[in-house]
């Protein structure tokens, strides 16, 4: 690429320390959103979770399904960042920062739900294991407690993995701005300078974070689909379930982070660094996931329809010919009828190509989650017991205004940190792009004569 | 398994039940089960504990109909209790599936895990037009806005009657303590008993031969035997 | 080592590996001479991996989680009795699920506290900030000089760069 | 129970639960102190009568203290009182047994109810407006006295009538005392349940016009013909006790049950068999199965003095042959022949009939009829077969009168110069046909006096409203008519104390007749209720059981405490057969209607949870779903899937359902235990006036009927109207326990 290292900086930091009106007018937007969302939390905790359009047998709706959603989403962060790290693939350099992001707000989201669908959220603390007056102690057989460790380990591991890159970068800032800008960088910057010892254990740190934080990934995304597959419900209680939640995270996940790198391209001008080539490499990737679900889905109902247990096959037809059938064929045409061609044909897997397809499968994995989830429970194994579901306007509220607050988060902390890691899109430059240039290069000395050098 | 003396149990005579739904009352009356309208039943949140399923069976002219009353099974390996992650739902000293209303966080994830879809959940709190909450029986509480309830085998009767045996110094006696619907059902379809008694009328309904279990494939070892309905033939005398 | 007996020269990345090679020709240590740069010199020869302990820090803070976990799922429940009429409590395969997260948390969390303890709140102070540096620039020189080399180390930096000295 | 057992029992079971607390701080009122028969913290069980129905159950009441909010002459305050918490059977009362349906449970909220009448009333607006203002009892009492004084004055006594619904015992004779004492005819009744044609049966068939009672636990075969008797008919708990036994109550033996009618009732659906015939045929089929028995001579051993040598050759005659059967009642021969012969095969076999069958034109021909099959079958005063309880021999307890006289009035025109009606626990207004008439006639009528603890349809045009006790806080009597092979008198002293200022009706018509002094004095000489019951009951039993003076006191004690007095020894005694015990000539069912344009029998049936509507007003009863729809909180009309398809009629679509004399919009609830061309639909809905569970929800059945009697008994023809229907394009969500139908369909669209 053309870009100097001064070019890159310039261009990386102009978005943290330029601010346009149309920032401001964005965030005040979606501001108002997630207020609106927010009361209407409140107008639920008042009057009670009856509200929202849960019933018996159907317990759990949108909440749920967004929660499953959201924690899929967060795995963006980890495989994109962590793989292609461990794998050392130097087109990752500009996409990381943006997929750790995501993994972390994604993974805030998520986590709100569970507390936003209880009977009596104000006693959510309940969960946690301390010594309490209430002389008890937390249930660890219940995969809700799995879910509670699983969740903050995951969430901690994903901010450290998020912050550690971020402080030459604070260091950076830290020279390049004034006043309280200065002193606020200084301090995140953790006394960064930047000798070259510091620069070995910060990649040290990384290679063994990228290491710990994807089995935290998969193990996460399993207890979530374990917070169903524990249970006898029909269609809920099967052992397929917990590589095809990871796989389905996974999915999301990658399409989530392309929508978000498409959007910070045409907004942040960052066109020479989010190239083309990212895209294509994250669209074969993107394929070869939607392949995978596809599969998982095929393998499932396959299992399903050949075992031909009457329990489970009432859910199957449920969702193949009865009243959920027009939205499953929705979600595959989502996942992966569109996604396929879009993504297989390499003409088509442009940046606009994957655009689409990636905004089709979130449309299409947030499908899959609620076709995981309703019509299991409205027709569990007492037919006089069957139910239906339709949420109200509170669930909806909430519901879109998350995607308003994934975005509010997302741009703030763009104002405060580069989404793109300058150091390590310099650190990837090849040394012919020093304006300095090769010729200085001539005295190549060899480290034999540095260490052999007497001290 | 149950660590006491009494392993309380039940047996349902599908040949005796009528489907009259005395016994539907006679709980909402003793556990302070509050109605909750029409918008909200059309919502599906009946709050009764017991119901009584109706399944039409052929065509007109030959229609035949199956009732069969539901309410919990106190599964002996019940799959709602272990998913509640603060013990809420749990196992009592004499085998019940507990319920202990002020553990509750309102998860519901016990009333996925039922297959028996028996627990019902207080969406919203109850309310009693006065007077008529001087109804509210004082032996059971009134459950708040959020927390999940169900059948409890009218343990407070249960519990009553422990007392008043062990005060007059005695066992208690077969049919003592009885649940509220059992105590109503006219045709003697709903048995109450000790498990632990061979002798009992109820451990005597579960041995026979028409006795089965719900959803027994489940592994979840229901305490409530049901009886299938008999059919007539001319030799059946 | 204080500062003030820190020398130090600016200069550009082809001009820092020879001033290195003279530093290290004239004497100077490799611990006691310092690099700061704004990204890492992977292409250069300055750099110089030494060995790190961290992996095995990481394992030792793992296994510490895994302990934890341990205790937490078996200890409390018997700490916290309830009657639960003789359903198991305590259970191999779900406290096996709890264990692993608190061993990962583990790891996690001491991966972070070794690296700040190691690599940059020690050196908080002690190190100049020089904002050139992030214009590209290096910031090389000796952290403590000896009295005796001084003048020879002045002299041999400011052939690379303006010499600076951070007080 | 102890004291110390019961805070034993507080520990465990939790805290005592007053949601009064959350709201207005006690201290904020006066608290009434009034000596109380309870023990603070201590449930005891008193005894009382369940008076829901005709059955006459005994009910053990679970009573507590508590604190209610009460009002006072005008003033707010607070009573810690005695309570009743719970209703349950009484284990000793022969009738149920310590068994009750749902509705006596249910009666609880009666005395609870937010809308019941606190005080007496005076309309304030115009009459039907339903604008009352509050004014005491002396006002009250005084201004019924001033307006019978006025009657009497102007010796219009004869123009007094008084309007109850099926009511016996003392309550009754109260009042015919009452009504003779003023010159005034007897008390009139009124409800749409008391079976005339049945009793106007017994009479015919047996000498007295009482209903029938069952041994159904001891026997092997029984033969419904439209009777909900393990639902609403009769005496349904009694007879759900013995169905349980006549199931499995006998090892190794399990008795047949068939089911005679057009639309499956829960009762049907726990049929062996389940025979459809056409509507009105139930009769024909009757005679059809008696015939075949009396021509085989199935019944050798039928004990001769039933029937006598003509009947047995009339029956023989081949006008009751299995092909014509066939052809008159769609019975196919082949099964009438079966049938006739299995019934006849077992030593006890019993046939029973009720609901529609006695509600069609020809409703007195088809319970002879089934008498007559019953005669056959040598089942009365037989174990297991039908006899009629004994009732109490030496008390004069009064004939139970019943709708007719009312009806017949009505249809008359003698309501025109009637000047003064009191009204008492019955509501025509609702339960009567538009054709009828009923509510301009009796608005027509100057001064009305109700007595009821509810405004109802018929009850908001009174200009007098003098609410009465709930059963609870009254004196109960009652003489169980059916249901029990023993002597039974069930009697209640209150079990609790009023919770509003509401009196006794009994105790104000004492008052009243004090008040007027003279004969009616005389003939009321009791200074309250509780005096009457005790003259009356008291007196003549321990007379009839020839107790010594000295014990009549403890005697009295024992029934107060017993919730009654039943006589284990009592044998039913067997009917004795009328002398003029004939088979009656079949005369077809005539239905209003032609069948082109109205091409549906429009069958309504006995709610299973509001009766003919009187308890509607209960929500646990509005909330208990019904055993076959599974609808809650409304009504509808059940048509058979084929029916439906052909008029592309979908669940809780709205129908407009037309007979020639009204319209109704109901949604549709499909049934696949219902004939072609029969459509049905619950009564006891669609009230517009009776408090606010009630009020303006589904619709009332009644209102549909052609104003058609039943021949020789003038009472309404209920099942013998026609109706057409179609789809209005509107749908509905019906409150539904469950949306499926069938247990296998498992994949529903």
């Amino acid at each position: 690429m053309a870009k100097t290292a001064e070019e890159i900086q310039r261009d990386l930091l102009r978005p943290v320390l330029k601010t346009s009106w149309r920032f401001v007018l964005v965030v005040a937007g979606l501001g108002i959103c997630v207020l609106a969302g927010f009361s209407a939390w409140m107008y639920q905790a008042t009057n009670g979770i009856g509200v929202a359009g849960i019933n018996r047998p159907v317990f759990w709706g949108f909440y749920i399904t967004n929660f499953v959603f959201w924690i899929g989403i967060s795995h963006a962060g980890t495989l994109i960042s962590a793989i292609l790290r461990l794998s050392n693939a130097t087109w990752r350099r500009p996409i990381t920062r943006c997929a750790e992001v995501i993994t972390v707000f994604a993974l805030m989201i998520g986590a709100m739900f569970p507390i936003v669908h209880l009977g009596r959220p104000w006693l959510a603390f309940w969960l946690v294991p301390y010594p309490s007056e209430r002389g008890l102690w937390p249930n660890y057989r219940s995969p809700l407690l799995w879910d509670f460790f699983a969740i903050n380990t995951y969430l901690i591991g994903s901010v450290s993995f998020l912050f550690l890159p971020i402080i030459p970068d604070c260091a950076l800032l830290r020279d390049r701005s004034s006043g309280w800008r200065r002193r606020l960088y200084s301090g995140l910057c953790l006394g960064w300078r930047g000798t070259q010892k510091q620069w070995q254990q910060l990649e040290t740190a990384m290679h063994i974070m990228a290491i710990v934080i994807i089995p935290v990934a998969v193990s996460v995304h399993s207890i979530v689909s374990w917070d169903f597959a524990m249970t006898p419900v029909p269609m809920w209680h099967s052992t397929i379930f917990a590589p095809y939640f990871v796989a389905g995270a996974i999915f999301s996940g990658i399409a989530a982070l392309i929508v978000a790198m498409v959007l910070l391209r045409s907004f942040l001008h960052l066109e020479e660094y989010l190239t083309a080539q990212c895209f294509d490499n994250l669209g074969k990737l993107l394929l070869v996931m939607s392949l995978l679900w596809f599969y998982f889905v095929f393998a499932e109902r396959l299992t399903t329809w050949y075992g031909n247990a009457k329990p489970e096959m009432a859910v199957l037809w449920l969702t193949q010919r009865g009243p959920f059938r027009q939205l499953f064929w929705v979600m595959l045409c989502c996942n992966f009828v569109i996604p396929f061609p879009l993504l297989a044909i390499k003409k088509l897997r442009t940046i606009p190509g994957t655009f689409i397809a990636s905004v089709t499968i979130i449309a299409g994995m947030w499908i899959e989650r609620y076709l995981i989830i309703v019509p299991s429970l409205s027709h569990k194994f007492l037919p006089y017991t069957w139910g239906s579901y339709r949420p109200t306007w509170v669930e909806i509220t909430i519901t879109s205004v998350t995607f308003c607050a994934m975005a509010l988060l997302f741009i703030v902390f763009s104002k405060i940190v580069p989404v793109v890691s300058v150091w390590e899109l310099k650190a990837g430059l090849p040394p012919g792009s020093r304006p300095a240039g090769a010729s200085d290069r001539d005295g190549q000395l060899e480290p034999v004569q540095i260490l052999g050098a007497p001290s | 398994m149950s660590t006491s003396s009494h392993h309380w149990g039940m047996a349902v005579d599908l040949d005796r039940c009528t489907g009259c739904g005395a016994c539907v009352i006679a709980c909402q009356a003793e556990n302070n089960v509050p109605t909750v309208g029409e918008e909200e039943v059309k919502r599906g949140r009946v709050m009764h504990w017991i119901r009584i399923e109706r399944y039409y069976e052929g065509e007109f002219p030959n229609p035949q109909i199956k009732f069969r009353p539901v309410l919990c099974q106190q599964c002996d390996n019940a799959p709602c209790e272990p998913v509640c992650p603060t013990y809420a739902s749990y196992h009592t000293a004499e085998g019940l599936n507990g319920q202990v209303y002020n553990r509750c966080i309102g998860t519901r994830y016990c009333g996925n895990a039922c297959p028996y879809s028996v627990r019902t959940f207080n969406f919203f709190n109850p309310r009693w037009d006065k007077p008529l909450h001087l109804q509210l029986n004082p032996d059971v509480s009134v459950r708040q806005v959020g927390v999940m309830e169900k059948c409890t085998f009218c343990v407070q009767r249960i519990k009553a009657a422990e007392i008043q045996a062990e005060t007059e110094g005695r066992s208690l006696r077969d049919g003592e303590p009885a649940p509220a619907c059992v105590a109503s059902c006219p045709p003697r379809a709903l048995v109450f008993g000790d498990l632990n008694d061979p002798n009992s009328e109820v451990s005597r309904l579960a041995r026979s031969p028409r006795g089965g279990k719900l959803l027994e494939e489940l592994g979840t070892r229901p305490k409530i035997t049901y009886l299938q309905r008999g059919s007539w033939d001319g030799e059946n005398r | 080592m204080k500062p003030q007996n820190a020398l130090y020269a600016l200069c550009s990345r082809p001009q820092a590996e020879k001033s290195l090679v003279a530093l290290v020709s004239a004497g100077i240590a490799m611990d006691n001479i310092v690099v700061i740069s704004s990204e890492p010199l992977d292409h250069y020869q300055v750099r110089r991996r030494k060995k790190t302990l961290m992996p095995w820090l990481v394992v030792c803070g793992a296994a510490l989680g895994g302990t934890a976990g341990f205790l937490l799922a078996t200890l409390t429940q018997a700490s916290y009795p309830i009657a639960t009429g003789g359903m198991s409590v305590v259970t191999f395969w779900t406290d096996g699920i709890i264990i692993y997260e608190l061993t990962m948390l583990g790891a996690i969390l001491s991966t972070i506290l070794v690296f700040l303890s190691t690599s940059t709140l020690l050196e908080w102070r002690s190190l100049p900030v020089e904002p050139e540096v992030s214009a590209g620039k290096v910031l090389i020189g000796v952290a403590s000089v000896p009295q005796r080399l001084r003048e020879r180390v002045a002299e041999l930096l400011s052939a690379f760069g303006e010499v600076k000295q951070y007080h | 129970m102890e004291r110390r057992d019961f805070l034993k029992l507080g520990v465990l079971t939790g805290a005592t639960v007053t949601l009064s607390s959350c709201e207005k701080p006690a201290q904020q009122l006066t608290r009434f102190v009034v000596e109380e028969d309870f023990v603070p913290g201590v449930a005891s069980w008193k005894p009382s009568v369940c008076t829901l129905c005709g059955a006459g159950c005994g009910v053990m009441v679970r009573v507590s203290d508590g604190d209610a909010e009460v009002i006072r002459n005008r003033q707010h305050g607070i009573i810690r009182m005695g309570l009743a918490k719970k209703l349950e059977g009484n284990p000793e009362h022969p009738v149920n047994r310590g068994k009750l349906c749902a509705r006596g449970q249910a009666g609880l909220q009666l005395t609870y109810h937010p809308d019941r009448l606190r005080a007496p009333l005076k309309r304030s607006g115009s009459r039907g407006s339903g604008e009352f203002s509050e004014i005491t009892w002396q006002e009250a009492v005084g201004e019924v006295v001033s307006g019978l004084e006025n009657l009497r004055a102007r010796d219009r006594g004869d123009r007094i009538r008084f309007l109850t619904g099926t009511l016996r015992g003392q309550r009754h004779n109260l009042i015919s005392r009452f009504m003779a004492s003023l010159g005034a005819p007897a008390p009139l009744h009124y409800g749409p349940l008391d079976e005339p044609v049945l009793r106007q049966a017994s009479l015919l068939s047996f000498g007295h016009a009482r209903m029938p009672s069952f041994d159904l636990a001891r026997s092997d075969y029984i033969i419904s013909f439209g009777a909900d008797f393990l639902g609403t008919w009769n005496s349904p708990v009694a007879q759900a006790i013995g169905y349980g036994e006549m199931r499995r109550g006998h090892p190794g033996s399990r008795g047949k049950f068939v089911q005679v009618e057009q639309r499956m009732s829960q009762t049907g659906a726990n049929a062996d068999e389940w025979v459809t015939c056409f509507p009105g045929s139930e009769g024909l089929l009757a005679l059809g199965l008696a015939h075949i028995i009396a021509k085989e001579k199935l019944r050798p051993n039928s004990p001769e003095t039933i029937l006598s040598r003509e009947v047995e050759e009339q029956l023989k005659s081949e006008l009751y042959g299995s092909a014509e059967t066939e052809e008159k009642t769609g019975v196919s021969a082949t099964r009438v022949e079966r049938l006739a012969r299995e019934m006849a095969a077992p030593p006890a076999a019993v046939a029973l009939i009720g609901g529609a069958p006695l509600a069609h034109t020809n409703g007195l021909f088809n319970a002879v009829a089934v008498y007559i099959l019953n005669a056959v079958l040598g089942s009365p005063g037989l174990p297991g077969g039908m006899f009629f309880a004994p009732g109490l021999a030496t008390t004069k307890e009064p004939q139970p009168s019943s709708s007719p006289e009312f009806v017949s009035e009505l249809l008359s025109g003698k309501f025109e110069n009637v000047e003064a009606l009191f009204l008492h626990q019955a509501n025509p207004v609702f339960a009567t046909p538009a054709g009828w008439q009923v509510l301009d006639k009796l608005g027509r009528i100057p001064s009305i006096v109700s007595f009821s603890s509810f405004i109802d349809e018929t009850t908001v045009l009174a200009d007098l409203i003098l609410p009465d006790h709930s059963p609870l806080e009254s004196w109960l009597d009652d003489v169980p008519e059916s249901g029990t092979s023993e002597a039974v008198l069930s009697l209640s002293a209150p079990a609790m104390r009023p919770l509003h200022e509401t009196r006794a009706m009994p105790d104000v018509l004492l008052e009243i007749g004090n008040k007027l002094g003279g004969r009616v004095k005389q003939a009321l000489p009791w200074g309250s209720f509780e005096e009457m019951l005790r003259a009356s009951y008291s007196e003549s039993l321990s007379a009839e059981l020839s107790l010594p003076t000295g014990e009549q006191e403890k005697f009295w004690q024992k029934v107060v405490e017993r919730g009654g007095w039943w006589d284990d020894g009592r044998q039913q005694s067997p009917p004795k057969p009328s002398s003029k015990f004939e088979v009656p000539a079949f005369t077809p069912p005539s239905f209003d209607g032609n069948q082109d344009e109205f091409p549906f029998y429009f069958q309504p049936y006995v709610s299973g949870a509001f009766l003919d509507g009187s308890v509607a007003h209960l929500p646990w009863l509005q909330e208990l779903p019904d055993p076959l729809s599974t609808v809650m909180w409304g009504a509808w009309l059940e048509v058979n899937p084929r029916t439906a398809d052909k008029l592309g009629i979908k669940p809780g679509d709205l129908l407009n359902v037309r007979s020639q004399h009204g319209r109704l919009e109901i949604p549709a609830v499909i049934n696949p235990g219902i004939a072609f061309d029969v459509v049905a639909m619950p009564m006891g809905q669609g009230h517009e006036n009776f408090g606010r569970y009630a009020s303006r929800r589904g619709a009332n059945a009644m209102k549909l009927l052609a104003p058609i009697a039943v021949a020789q008994v003038p009472t309404l023809a209920w099942a013998a109207t026609r109706v057409h229907i179609e789809k209005i394009g509107k749908k509905t969500q019906l409150a539904l326990a469950s949306r499926v139908l069938r247990e296998e369909e498992l994949e529903v669209r």
